[in-house]
């Protein structure tokens, strides 16, 4: 029996090995909420794949008291819930570490490792006893893997039963299975293993000021709350999932209360050129309109997407980027869009883009958009990605400000319009490079031709050099103006500050942030900034200056957050050093840290 | 030499309608194609429908692709808001504003090349839907703007004017519409103004999608000897198989009276439209019997004109979506954002 | 009566303003090609509306000894033949100069210059009295402006009288009428001026070892002489002329002689998409397979491109740029689609991309592509523009080696897989970062999957981030070291060599030469390199560290090349200075010489 | 528990066919769609039909978009080229792929979301052309890869899994095809093997495009009650309006016997298809009249499946394009390129 590793309290890593399709989620799910119901920072990742029923996929639940939940690589325990992938599984396991796994069937001897410790139980013959049917023994398996684990890590009983109550309050026979299949596992850990294991959890008091949430479902909340009422969409992971919760958020928020009839319109395109082409032609119309879609969505939607930056037409999209290039690997997660994102389309153009760093922020950020969007008449990218929008993370509980009005930008109404002499479309009379627009039906002396051909300052077509010039100039000035309304970026400086910098994006920001712990420890100290908007502001371009050495950090092959500062910022090329995973996992404090030292002897060497 | 200047499309009589608007309000820029194009009569018909029909121009959105037939928005109601957008996907466009504002009259202008190519699948989905709106697919046969390739609509055997045969069976767009469940569907010829008006007009008061399939020559492209989109062949071998009379609401109807062997259909805003067919036992409110009319007739050679297909009772797209009465751009915010509290109450459910 | 400029010979610019469709655009080719047969350096640019018929359109004319034939937007001489115009017409002319106008109608006082002389002839007067129908006199008008500027600039007759006799050879009667006409121009204007005007024209013998050519007949013939068997395209301006060009070629050239059958395959598609699938089909079976489009295609493209770069199937595009964004102008140049191409589609990707300078290079680039696609397997861009491709240059004579033997690539044969143990579509067994392919139909052997999801190396599908990488990895290898192999940057050095250099690409080479002897005139000496070919190989890297200032010169909004030559050289940014002209108009040695300046006197400053 | 690990899909008999092949020959890798989904029946439809007409599986190529059913293709012939392409758009590569080596068998498969929604217009001009394939569509009413979304092909009223109704008209794959001039249109049933297997064998075998809309349930997100597409529903609904009997080449013809109640048509390789209709005077070469039927029956509730309508002397594309006998990519080089003498002499005309 390999020796236990030194006790560790609401601090280890594991993984569930189980085959889709068969229930296992929302046990995982229930999982990752008991952590979360005691107080203890935690996080849940879904490695699904790209198929609906009968492969393998996993679910890593991180636990750490410090709040570092970034995904690690590195697992102390792991429930192997599937053959097929036991080899996979078990050799993934860190020396000392365990095995939970389904003894029905015996275990082969090959598979044997003499550093980690194997726990069986008989889930699958427990079930078979117990339970009739043979959907039910398999949902049940799934919840005696959590009795046991209840048992082996020291969960407290009453909060997951109090999630059962919740869950089956109306259905009380599914509820006595269910309390059943927990109590097996439960009691055979407690028989057969000395529980609780080394690894384990003690409540803490977190829970208070924070939720669960993922970026899907926080994106769409923030499309409720920013009033956007048109959404046009295309099925495609990982952005389903977003549509879909505006779809249950308008059902429950949205229907007049008299007429039960909605207060918002949700168009299922026959494709993304269509989805874009909707929310163009809503926006036009004067409503908060957008869609969600993911890499293979955007591609498609580029020559849409330059008509509306040359029409000067609000748009918001939602790039929830999976990992590419084309279809690529759809169920997993990747920062790839960058370049596809902010020069998007033929000809000279540029993009608003926001890039959350987490669910909470994909709210926030969400509303942003449609604000600048309609501010800056032009479209906006809302930049998350697999792991922030289908992942559930634990994130600071969302604040709302009733006293929040949306930015409708420089829309003239018919009284507007009486007051002056005559409207044209593309003129800046206000010196800030925006022009104002009219809706559709507000009178006569407001109505214009608007046209992706080329168009003068009075919105008149024409095909000569002057007047065509200075539209495209002015879209150039408007556009770079917006850097200084993008949400800034996050920075944290060092006590005294520090010569070498971190810069990075997205979901990368735990693993960054707990990166820069290890790395102090190990007396390496940096600043740190995380972008949030671009064009880049101000702040960004000070920040890279101030450093001799930015280490930037993101999770594509081609250094696209690196390459676009080095083009939209002052900074000189040498003070970038690149930090990159692309894997299509999230990444890991682990991939920060050895890029970064990999740098650190290269520069010594 | 100089350019040749067509005035605006004129009209005799400058005669008010009841807004106290005449057709010269209802004009637009100065058309720049070609002399003679079939588009730009089509053009005036579009002017007279909406004059007679008496809606405020800067009530009415016109929409469109990319073409030479896309460009005619620009050559009717200045006040109108309009939209020339890319090549083929003008009907997503026209969905979005119509869900956004279902209180604007829409009118969407388009080619056989934007219509039956590109924006082929476009145009499936955008009958697919119902969506409310007048759409005029003015088809010559050929890619005008791009100068006379053959475009889908395009038929077997059609001369271009290199002499080459077009080899392809056409995509039809009438018996398309029919198939897919359009719930207005009409042909006519932009020579026929008599016949285009009414049937625009019935168009802009259905409560869904109408499709007119407008043959409009292309006398630069597409009017010569061996084409079947010329005016010479279209003139010879349409055929109105229904002759459509459109009864605004206003008007006193004698719909009683003229019923028998006519049809009268009642549109969604009480305008009456009286079918009379000059073929025996044709119905233009049997999809498939029309259906099989229409393929028959082309079958010989003919072209079938007139508002072939009508159905009332159907449900629109906002009808499917079951939105609120009057336009989603006009719901107050407060009616949209649920606000702290609900989010407070929300995210109890989060934990 | 203003003073004449002093005698100017064989150096001299004219624009002729007329109405489209009406014939103006023969007339004023014959013009140009009479220069070109007096063994002149000339060319002609088309100034043309996005329109049929009805509206203004130009034709420019420069005529230099020299061979400085980039556009100039001084003109000594208009032809105004469209009252609509001549406001703008006579303004644009140099003082000193000449107005040649029909004073059929008076012309208004308010347009008399009193620094350019008025030549009029009653041209339409002269037809009605000489030609039946309107038709006829208002093509004869043409040839009547051709015949008076026959007299004025002293072209050789006999060298117009031929090209009438060649055209309408077998036509006596209208050969008749054009010489009518050709003869009433010329005659009225000996009676009426002091022929020939100071600026005039004088033989020389450059004819024999040059032709006109357009860069899409050339780019068509780099097609047909590559041996490219399927073509697939969607109607779209300035590059429909391409497949147009192609098409007659072939109806001349691959006709089997027996059967008259097609050894080609043109498809027509329903739009680009359709068009690059089928391109993308057709390689994947084997065939030379190419798609002409322009910006707007190009992003319809986008995901289809990421789809043949991930899976590595070859692909020839052609994209003939027009003025962005959106639809733009589309009949007026621009350079603004580097980006688009290059970086097309989502996620990680990077395209091989060649940029032609003049109509010759279309053609042998076009042949080069095709090469590179095969042996790279992957989709190479050729990027010309509308000036390139439309309008008529005079280039040295092709020359073709019978010689040649296409590239084919690494395509495994049947007898190839006989000897080999097992076939794996994406292994790189030479360690040139480039697989073997097979192509449909060989053998069993040699079948495998082609497939846009995760793959790995033996091309099986993958979820797995190792296998994943490893492909991309070798993809992003592979396509820089075509960098080697694309077409050499044009490179000249001054005597001795200069600090200074000056780099540019397509269509601005002209201009940028004229601009150089200018500019070594005033003192200032530059070394010259153009960039024909992306990734960007060692020249380009070496001459931009071999200068501290590098002027980049190209015709956008954004200063695309400038911002690649950023990202993909070794080079400091501080080292390049843009100079842009993006109104629609082809580049002149102006716009190069006052941006240039502009910079020193900043500098200076 | 462990993955429900499906057997490469069996068949009892090892027995060869002529090329000395097993079924087993025909199969490809492990199937990983959900256990009785409709597509793997499909899946075993194929293989039987390869194995039966003896078709080299190198000779053919197998192409398909996303979804489930575009999955498909790598469970069946192995040793076949294969191209899992991009969503919607596989008809414009087996267009080109088409062009370039026309001695290639081509099948596509497709899903309804692939073929009706984002590929609807792509689909339609494959049909224009004529594309010489077999073009399968599973249709199960959703986008079941992406975990069930009604598609363009659920009908009127199917409801959901959740139990939402969809009020869409549906776009129907078989009256689509049949105004668009398809040359061979069937209806099949995912259920019914020994009606699926003939028409694929007859469809390998018609030169030009042979589309077959088979119905082919979702058991994950489709196979409820209510839903129109589940197996009950098609079960009960379906009506055989024509049953198809296959005869190949090889076998000798019994045709003049067989005819009569029964239409006997002739493949361009020789081999006979036998059409016996179950419905009065129905005649499958009829296109208008097959469309008529299926329209009515359809009207009934009913799900009328067979080869309803297939065209004979019919050009495909490389007749429209005017080709050269045998593929493109097998032209000698020198017969491609004129060479230097001919640029020198070309050119003279440019100067
Ligand atoms: C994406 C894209 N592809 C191609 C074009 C070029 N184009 C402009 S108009 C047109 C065809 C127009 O034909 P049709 O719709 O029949 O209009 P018509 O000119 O005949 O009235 C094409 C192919 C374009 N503008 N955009
Ligand atoms: C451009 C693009 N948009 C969206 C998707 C996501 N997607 C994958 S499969 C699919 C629908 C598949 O439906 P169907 O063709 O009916 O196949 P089924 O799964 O039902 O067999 C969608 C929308 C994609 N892969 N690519
Ligand atoms: S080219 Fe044809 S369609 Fe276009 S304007 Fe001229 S006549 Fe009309
Ligand atoms: S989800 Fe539906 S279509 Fe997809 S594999 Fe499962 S049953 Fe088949
Ligand atoms: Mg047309
Ligand atoms: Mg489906």
């Amino acid at each position: 029996m390999a020796h236990d590793s030194p006790g560790r309290t609401n601090d280890f890593a594991l993984k569930i090995g189980t085959v889709n399709g068969t229930g296992s989620a929302s046990a995982n799910g229930m999982l990752m909420q008991a952590f979360f119901r005691m107080g203890i920072p935690v996080s849940g990742k879904n490695i699904f794949p790209s198929n609906i029923q009968g492969l393998p996929t996993w679910y890593e639940i991180r636990v750490n008291g410090e709040g570092h939940t970034a995904r690690t690589p590195h697992f102390d325990l792991t429930v192997a819930m599937n053959r097929e992938t036991y080899a996979k599984d078990i050799a993934e396991i860190e020396s000392g570490g365990w095995v939970l796994y389904d003894s029905t069937w015996p275990m082969d001897e090959g598979l044997l490792r003499e550093d980690v410790n194997f726990l069986p139980i008989p889930f699958a013959k427990l079930c078979v006893e117990n339970f009739e049917g043979a959907r039910t023994r398999i949902l049940m398996t799934n919840i005696a893997y959590v009795g046991a684990l209840v048992a082996l890590l020291d969960i407290d009983k009453d909060v997951v039963k109090g999630m059962l109550h919740e869950t089956f309050a109306k259905k009380q026979h599914l509820l006595d299975s269910n309390e059943l299949a927990l109590k097996l596992g439960h009691d055979y850990a407690l028989e057969h293993f000395d529980c609780p294991l080394p690894i384990r959890v003690e409540a803490m008091d977190l829970r208070e000021e924070s939720v669960i949430l993922n970026g899907n479902l926080g994106a769409a909340l923030g499309c409720l709350y920013a009033g956007a009422t048109v959404g046009a969409w295309y099925p495609i992971t990982p952005a389903t999932s977003l549509m879909d919760s505006f779809t249950a958020l308008c059902e429950r928020y949205r229907k007049d209360p008299e007429t039960g009839r909605n207060r918002y319109c949700i168009l299922q395109a026959e494709d993304e050129l269509a989805a874009i082409g909707m929310v163009i032609g809503a926006s036009w119309c004067g409503a908060r309109s957008f869609t969600p879609t993911s890499g293979a969505g955007i591609s498609l939607m580029n020559e849409f997407i330059g008509l509306a930056y040359y029409t000067e037409v609000p748009a918001v999209l939602f790039d929830v980027q999976r990992t590419g290039p084309s279809t690529g690997m759809p169920t997993r997660t990747q920062q790839g869009d960058f370049f596809e994102v902010v020069y998007a389309s033929h000809g000279d153009t540029k993009h608003i883009a926001l890039f959350p760093g987490d669910p909470a922020e994909c709210f926030y950020f969400a509303v942003e958009a449609f604000d600048l969007a309609e501010r800056f008449q032009t479209p906006v990218f809302v930049v998350s990605d697999l792991d922030i929008g289908m992942n559930d993370w634990v994130v600071p509980k969302l604040h709302w400000d009733d006293g929040y009005v949306p930015d409708r930008g420089k829309v003239l109404s018919a009284e507007d319009l009486e007051k002056v002499q005559d409207f044209h479309r593309y003129l800046d009379l206000d010196g800030d490079h925006i022009p104002y627009r009219t809706l559709p039906g507000t009178s006569p002396k407001g109505a214009f031709f608007t046209r992706g051909s080329g168009h003068d300052k009075y919105g008149r077509y024409t095909e000569d050099a002057y007047p065509y010039q200075e539209v495209v100039d002015r879209l150039a000035k408007k556009i770079d103006s917006a850097a200084a309304r993008v949400p800034a970026p996050e920075i944290r400086r060092v006590e005294g500050g520090s010569s070498m910098g971190i810069v990075t994006v997205g979901g990368c920001r735990g693993a960054v942030l707990e990166a820069l712990e290890d790395l102090a420890a190990d007396g390496v100290k940096l600043d740190y900034l995380r972008v949030c908007g671009f064009p880049f502001g101000k702040e960004v371009d000070d920040f890279l200056a101030a450093h001799d050495v930015n280490f930037v950090v993101e999770q594509n092959r081609d250094a696209q957050l690196l390459r676009l500062l080095t083009l939209e910022t002052s900074t000189t090329k040498d003070r970038l050093r690149s930090v990159r995973y692309y894997g299509g996992l999230p990444m890991s404090a682990f991939h920060v840290r050895d890029g970064i030292q990999a740098h650190l002897l290269h520069a010594e060497a | 030499m100089s350019p040749t200047v067509k005035p605006k499309v004129r009209h005799p009589s400058l005669q008010p309608n009841a807004l106290g608007l005449t057709r010269r309000d209802y004009e637009g820029a100065v058309s720049t194609l070609c002399a003679g194009c079939g588009h730009d009569s089509v053009t005036a018909a579009v002017i007279q429908a909406f004059w007679e029909l008496e809606i405020p121009p800067h009530r009415a959105a016109k929409l469109s692709g990319i073409g030479c037939s896309s460009k005619t928005p620009t050559y009717f109601m200045s006040e109108s808001h309009g939209f020339n957008s890319v090549h083929g996907r003008m009907p997503s466009i026209a969905t979005g504003a119509n869900a956004a504002n279902r209180d604007l009259i829409y009118i969407g202008i388009s080619g056989d090349g934007d219509s039956l190519s590109i924006g082929l699948g476009q145009l499936c989905h955008a009958i697919r839907r119902n969506v409310n709106m007048l759409y005029v697919l003015e088809n010559n046969g050929v890619y005008g703007l791009t100068k006379g390739q053959f475009s889908a609509s395009a038929d077997l055997g059609s001369k271009s004017k290199r002499g080459k045969e077009n080899p392809f069976y056409p995509i039809d767009p009438v018996s398309l519409a029919l198939s897919l469940g359009a719930t207005f569907v009409a042909r006519s010829f932009s020579g026929d103004k008599a016949q285009l008006v009414p049937i625009m007009k019935a168009g802009l008061r259905h409560g869904g999608f109408a499709l007119i399939d407008v043959i409009s020559p292309c006398v630069t492209f597409n009017d010569h000897e061996g084409s079947t989109k010329s005016y010479a062949h279209t003139r010879f071998h349409q055929n109105e198989v229904v002759e459509t009379d459109f009864v605004p609401l206003r008007a006193e109807i004698t719909a009683e009276q003229e019923a028998g062997s006519a049809t009268v259909v009642t549109m969604h805003d009480g305008s009456v439209v009286t079918l009379r067919t000059t073929a025996e036992g044709y119905d233009p409110t049997d999809r498939d019997a029309a259906y099989a009319h229409v393929r028959a007739a082309q079958g010989r050679g003919e072209i079938p004109t007139g508002l072939l297909y009508i159905e009332t009772g159907h449900q629109e797209m906002h009808q499917f979506e079951n939105t609120v009465d009057g336009p989603l751009v006009d719901v107050p915010f407060d009616a949209l954002c649920p606000g702290a509290e609900a989010l407070d109450a929300l995210q109890r459910e989060w934990r």
